[in-house]
């Protein structure tokens, strides 16, 4: 019985997802020109798809393994920088041309394999060594370690500001490389989203084995683990690894958004979303334990960062309100802090959102919900 | 033989910071096993409130240096409110992991406020001159005098914190509660009061550094403390966390790495190396230059 | 549990919300010409965005209050970039998403870069009030500039070491900043092309770094007198010239607009004999006695109570060009506005210098060389030259 | 006679000093297959000390471990575990978070045998393995009276059920010998009978050798087969029940002199 439910679920999921992508490709062929379909709701899903695939890998090593890791941008910049030397390298060697060519899918399949693989490969450098240190000591080794990356990508005479020269006239990645523009971008939003489906099913995949097991053990306690049979440091290392991988993915679907790579988007001072501590903030507000609370918590902060910057609502406010919001970055570190203070679980907490489950988990609620106002009416009338 | 000694005097004035720094991450890492990131944007808040008392008191007639008296106490409350108002609530019911969480949100936080004051606001602010320029010549490398006073007050800090820590009853609490707070409660130890008081503590230092910091590089902005913060964490790390000599020693090593990585290897790779030594010694030597290993209690 | 439902409430209410709010078009009544504004408002470089905003804003207000373009009111679009490539591109798909069809932005070439491949997709012209890298404009496209590009900057300083007499340099520039590099990169090409000997060559990892002692030190060492240092005005008055000098090193330290503003970035109570024999070069001179600049210079003080920088000034002379190619043009439609703009033959005079545009969209106008004077307790700008064609 | 045989578990001259401390010196016992083995002392006489060292979590300062003959110098925890030494532990450290049955299937993990690739693409030899892994836990969780509430939080068990999935879990090691850290510590009278049961069974079933440090008296000479008893880090006495029970030195030990 329980075999045919696992059956079920896959199934569900499985159709749920084929059905999904159907309508997309319906809508992308039916308004694929418009203005704001192009312009804003499919680069908007571009970003979505790369910040989703990068909080759920975070998630692995901190929801799930329990060890904080504040250099994950770093694994990011990797994966974003290989995936679009090799691009533009695969370009100067003439291996495709243009966007239509079918060479360049393989092209494009390689260069995100390669990010992945690179990132997961200088995941096994730092890891080895960090791994074996506590907590607070991988926060620090973690951070300065985005930050030597940072500092050695700028300094690599073939990728730092040259490399991935500026503009229209230097080797644009929207002209050369894996870089898609607008047109490209929803042409092209099949391949995002199957990224991201395949990551965040894989992602699942490894949690939900022993693997997961083994390293929620861990988390719950290492002593316990290692006394379980549990070779602790190698199933660390390994999901950092697994987690670095996807976090280079991540960074090669960044890389496919964008006409230019600079590296100040992934430093630790940088201000922006891409800041390593920003991928923490995801993973904490979705719930850590929670890949799909991740995704969700990935999309509320793109949506928020993006209206607060672009949207028409934040000038309807009351002036002393928007003021606030000219400081986006404020307003992320107060909801931090208000999430960890009031909901230390995150919104999902180590709840998974799952179809199969939805309409079970809906009802128990709502019989919850009634219960709980019954008792409140009987406590009213008692009284 | 000049460039040596200059590099060794640059190493010491950037050495020297970090040293002051450290001290205070390490005084509250010691006392509660949080690193407190937003330790340097205490920096940040000393730093902005020197810009704005230094005219005060220089029309008040008195030496600029003095402004630090209320950057301190400044520095002192703001700490103790991020104590109150972030950190015990967490510390209540949250983990080490969601601790840690709100020290990162805390830092970000008190950076983007600062920038969102309009009296502050983004562009970064330039002090006066806090001591008098001049120095020790040796051939014609000049040890400033701002170098040697912040390394006299690294020592002097790391004295009295050492005896207070280890001879005074308020510092026999704070080790008290940094072993066991369980235990701490029941030998009659406000473990609240003594945590806040660590945080008075580690903050009025941050004020003390910001100082020692402006007199040498006078500019203040908003992101000032990230990475200066963070060198002196990897400082206080080094050293061995915890331990009050060990941050000193970290700072001056990790002062010294940047500054000969700069003269002799790169001068656009310091940041690695420093983080590279970092790397090496906790590999080797996994509790810091100082520290003891301590494994947990099973 | 009910926390949990009240904040998936909350979820699901934020993001219909966004997505009704994402759906919005254009909001600008039917009859105003609407120009979009690219910056970066908050982040590292907010100085920049609010140079070129309170510049943009002072031009629109005298336009509208002078009857507007075409007798039509001009309204700025404000949007912000956090000096981030992604967030640019976001803004201006934003923008261009409603209707806007002419953008002044984004400040830095980092970011600039970022929208150069989608502005000609979209065809929509950019005018960058301030990125100065050499590849941000071509020949046939929509992106324009009012900045003379970085070539041309580094090169003035090259020919200046030159026609001063020095054939050894030194350079001292920042690794981890595109500006910093891509004025590096030219000067060296440059000092190649004179037969100037680049002795000395020093970097620091970031922007962040606070001593330059051994920098300097190296220079010393290597014997050059002239040193070229492209770096921004907060790190030039603090840090650069105060350590150069206390390193020993008294020659030349030449730099580049980034100098702008320095001496209100320096430390009070300190010696500032330090910034005697510190050259620049600028856009503009804002000590310029003529007409169009000094009118500038007293209208944005009155307005903001400062003097402008660069970035003010080049956001100010951005809607003015608009403004003369829409004329040009007879509309604001961006294909037509294009053709106006890549009309050599049109002049502009604008605060930063009477100029035509060149085949790429890049200004043909001078630089001004600029040196700081000192008397040891305030720093002046002082202008030597203009400089209007390379050697 | 047991003594012909080769011992399951041995150690010879076992000891480890804190700093300037012997927390346990010149430690040696013998346990043969199936038997159950007392080993009690007074407060702080260095007994959980001993069970730091025969699982590895502390690294003996001198003398060796050795299980069926191999010596373990130089192992860690999970490398004693995969070789066959389980415990419990004195102050229950279970999987919190995680469900009662995944506390039990993650001390499966050693055995399992396949790989990334086969969990990540859920080829039929993960599914078999998942299956059988399972079962086992299931078995474990029924012998240890648990299967009722397999699926809830770990956390959410009351204290002596929480024992018994803590030993449960061990088991899941498919150890050859149990260590026993003060298992009925805490517990009520009712819940220490239950826990007898479970032992006698688990010894029935898998017949493998135990070791239990106990606290509880009546227990210890009620179940053991032998007793060996330590008190400042060393042996002072070891026998029969009874042979302890008359010993003088473990009296004086006790009830201090």
């Amino acid at each position: 019985m329980k075999k045919n439910k696992t059956a079920r679920g896959y199934f569900l999921n499985t159709a749920v997802i084929v059905l999904l992508f159907t309508a997309f490709q319906i809508l992308t062929a039916a308004k694929g020109s418009q203005g704001a379909f192009k312009l804003v709701l499919v680069p908007s899903i571009w970003q979505c798809c790369y910040l989703m695939v990068l909080a759920a890998s975070l998630n692995l090593v901190l929801g799930f393994m329990g060890q904080l890791s504040l250099g994950h941008c770093g694994f990011m910049a990797i994966g974003a920088y290989t995936a679009a030397l090799l691009s533009l390298a695969c370009e100067r060697a003439e291996w495709f041309d243009g966007k239509n060519d079918p060479r360049f899918l393989a092209v494009l399949i390689i260069s995100v394999l390669a990010a992945g693989l690179l990132a997961a490969l200088f995941s096994l450098l730092v890891g080895i060594p960090a791994l074996r240190l506590k907590g607070d000591y991988l926060a620090i080794i973690t951070l300065g370690f985005g930050m030597i990356i940072i500092n050695i990508i700028n300094n690599l005479p073939f990728c730092g500001q040259d490399g991935l020269a500026l503009g229209s006239a230097g080797a644009s990645l929207y002209k050369n490389g894996l870089g898609f523009g607008s047109k490209a971008k929803v042409q092209f939003l099949w391949f995002a989203l199957a990224v991201t489906i395949l990551s965040l099913t894989l992602l699942f995949m490894f949690v939900r084995s022993k693997y997961g097991r083994a390293i929620k053990a861990i988390r719950d306690d290492e002593i316990a683990a290692s006394a379980s049979g549990i070779n602790t440091s190698k199933y660390k290392v390994l999901t950092f690894a697994y987690s670095a991988f996807f976090a280079g993915i991540a960074g090669a679907l960044y890389a496919c958004t964008n006409a230019t790579l600079s590296t100040s988007s992934f430093a630790f001072t940088n201000g922006g979303i891409l800041n390593s501590t920003f991928v923490v903030v995801m993973v904490v507000l979705g719930g850590m334990g929670s890949l799909t609370g991740s995704a969700v918590a990935a999309v509320i902060m793109f949506l928020v960062n993006y209206e607060i910057k672009n949207g028409q609502w934040v000038s309807l406010l009351p002036a002393s309100l928007s003021g606030i919001f000219e400081y986006p970055m404020l307003v992320y570190a107060l909801v931090l802090i208000i999430v960890i203070l009031f909901r230390p679980k995150g919104i999902f907490g180590t709840y998974e959102f799952s179809l199969q489950n939805l309409i079970p988990d809906i009802r128990n609620a709502i019989k919850r919900h009634r219960a709980a106002k019954a008792e409140k009416e009987e406590a009213k009338a008692n009284a | 033989m000049n460039t040596f000694f200059q590099t060794l005097i640059v190493g010491l004035r950037l050495g020297s910071i970090y040293a002051l720094v450290a001290l205070g991450y390490t005084m509250v890492y010691g006392i509660i096993r949080l690193i407190n990131f937003a330790h340097g944007d205490f920096i940040m808040v000393g730093g902005y409130t020197m810009i704005f008392v230094i005219p005060v008191v220089l029309r008040l007639g008195l030496p600029a240096w003095a402004a630090v008296l209320a950057a301190i106490v400044v520095c002192a409350l703001v700490g103790m409110g991020t104590e109150l108002v972030a950190y015990r609530p967490v510390r209540k019911k949250g983990t080490n992991m969601t601790a840690l969480i709100t020290a990162i949100a805390m830092s970000l936080f008190l950076e983007n406020l600062a920038q969102a004051i309009p009296a502050i606001g983004p562009n970064p602010k330039v002090a006066s001159q806090i001591f008098k320029a001049g120095g020790i010549h040796i051939g014609t490398v000049t040890m400033e005098y701002t170098t040697i006073i912040t390394l006299v007050i690294s020592a002097v800090v790391m004295i009295v914190l050492f005896t207070f820590t280890q001879k005074t009853r308020l510092g026999r609490a704070m080790r008290c509660v940094s072993e066991d707070k369980a235990a701490a409660t029941l030998m009659g130890i406000n473990v609240n009061s003594t945590i806040l008081l660590t945080f008075g503590i580690g903050s009025g230092l941050a004020a003390v550094a910001a100082l020692m910091y402006m007199a040498q590089y006078p500019k203040v902005y908003t992101t000032m403390g990230a990475l200066l913060g963070l060198k002196a964490f990897v400082s206080a790390v080094l050293g061995g966390i915890g331990i009050i000599p060990g941050a000193v020693l970290g700072g001056i090593v990790i002062g010294l790495v940047e500054s000969f990585t700069t003269a002799y290897i790169s001068s656009s790779m310091a940041d690695t190396f420093v983080f590279l030594i970092l790397i090496i010694v906790l590999i080797l030597k996994p509790a810091g230059i100082m520290g003891k290993n301590i494994g947990e209690k099973v | 549990m009910k926390t949990s439902r009240f904040f998936s409430i909350l979820l699901v209410l934020c993001m219909v919300f966004c997505i009704a709010a994402a759906g919005g078009s254009a909001f600008a009544a039917d009859d105003q010409i609407i120009i979009g504004l690219i910056s970066p408002n908050t982040g590292a470089l907010a100085a920049y965005g609010t140079g070129i905003v309170t510049g943009a804003d002072l031009a629109v207000e005298e336009i509208n209050a002078a009857g507007g373009i075409l007798g039509r009111q001009v309204q700025l679009i404000k949007t912000d970039d956090q000096s981030d490539p992604t967030e640019c591109l976001n803004a201006f798909n934003s923008l261009v998403a409603k209707g806007v069809g002419l953008i002044i932005g984004s400040a830095t070439s980092g970011c600039t870069s970022a929208i150069t491949d989608a502005a000609n997709e979209e065809e929509v012209c950019i005018l960058s009030p301030t990125a100065t890298a050499d590849s941000i404009t071509t020949e046939d496209d929509f992106i324009f500039r009012a900045c003379y590009a970085d070539s041309f900057q580094g090169a003035i300083a090259a020919a200046y070491a030159k026609q001063a007499g020095f054939d050894k340099v030194g350079v001292v520039y920042c690794a981890a900043d595109v500006y910093s590099k891509g004025l590096f990169d030219s000067f060296s090409k440059a000092c190649a092309e004179y037969g100037i000997e680049l002795a000395a060559e020093q970097s620091s990892a970031s922007l962040d770094v606070q001593d330059y002692t051994n920098q300097f030190t190296a220079m010393v060492n290597a014997g050059v007198e002239f040193v070229y240092a492209p770096y921004y005005y907060d790190v030039i008055g603090p840090y650069v010239v105060p350590q150069a000098r206390a390193a020993g090193y008294s020659g030349i330290i030449m730099g580049a607009d980034g100098y702008d503003t320095t001496p209100d970035y320096v430390v009070a109570g300190a010696d500032l004999t330090a910034f005697n024999d510190v050259y620049w070069t600028n856009h503009y001179d804002p000590s310029d006695t003529s007409e169009k600049v000094s009118s500038f210079v007293q209208a944005y003080e009155a307005k903001y109570g400062s003097i402008p920088s660069a970035f003010g000034a080049t956001g100010y002379d951005c809607v003015y060009m608009y403004k003369q190619a829409i004329e040009a043009a007879g509309s604001e439609d961006s294909v037509a506005v294009r053709d106006a703009l890549a009309d050599r033959s049109a002049v502009y005079e604008c605060v930063t210098g009477t100029f035509s545009l060149d085949e790429s969209g890049t200004p043909l106008k001078g630089a001004a060389i600029i040196s700081f004077q000192s008397d040891g307790s305030t720093v002046t700008s002082k202008l030597v030259d203009v400089v209007t064609q390379l050697p | 006679m047991p003594e012909q045989k080769m011992p399951v578990l041995e150690t010879r001259k076992l000891g480890i000093s804190f700093g300037g401390l012997k927390a346990v010196s010149d430690f040696n016992i013998k346990i043969f297959p199936g038997e159950l083995v007392g080993l009690i002392g007074p407060n702080g006489a260095g007994k959980t000390s001993v069970f730091n060292l025969l699982t590895g979590v502390y690294p003996p300062t001198e003398g060796t471990v050795i299980l069926d003959g191999k010596p373990l110098n130089g192992k860690k925890t999970y490398q004693f575990v995969e070789a066959g030494v389980a415990r419990t532990f004195q102050n229950i450290r279970l999987f919190k978070q995680m469900s009662v049955i995944e506390n039990v299937k993650a001390a499966c993990t050693k055995d399992i045998e396949y790989g990334l690739f086969a969990a990540t693409f859920r080829t039929p030899k993960f599914w078999k393995a998942e299956k059988a892994v399972t079962e086992k836990a299931m078995r474990l969780l029924e012998i240890c009276g648990l299967a009722d509430v397999s699926e809830l939080p770990a956390a959410s068990l009351p204290y002596g059920r929480q024992r018994k999935l803590e030993i449960a879990r061990a088991l899941a090691t498919d150890m050859k010998i149990l260590l026993l850290d003060e298992p009925a510590a805490g517990m009520n009278p009712t819940e220490t009978a239950e826990l007898l049961a479970c032992i006698q069974t688990i010894r029935e079933q898998f017949g493998i050798a135990i070791l239990l440090i106990e606290h509880d008296m009546s227990l210890v000479m009620n179940i053991c087969e032998r007793i060996q008893v330590i008190d400042y880090g060393q042996t002072i006495a070891s026998g029969t029940p009874s042979e302890i029970a008359a010993n003088k030195r473990v009296i004086a030990a006790y009830l201090g002199e």
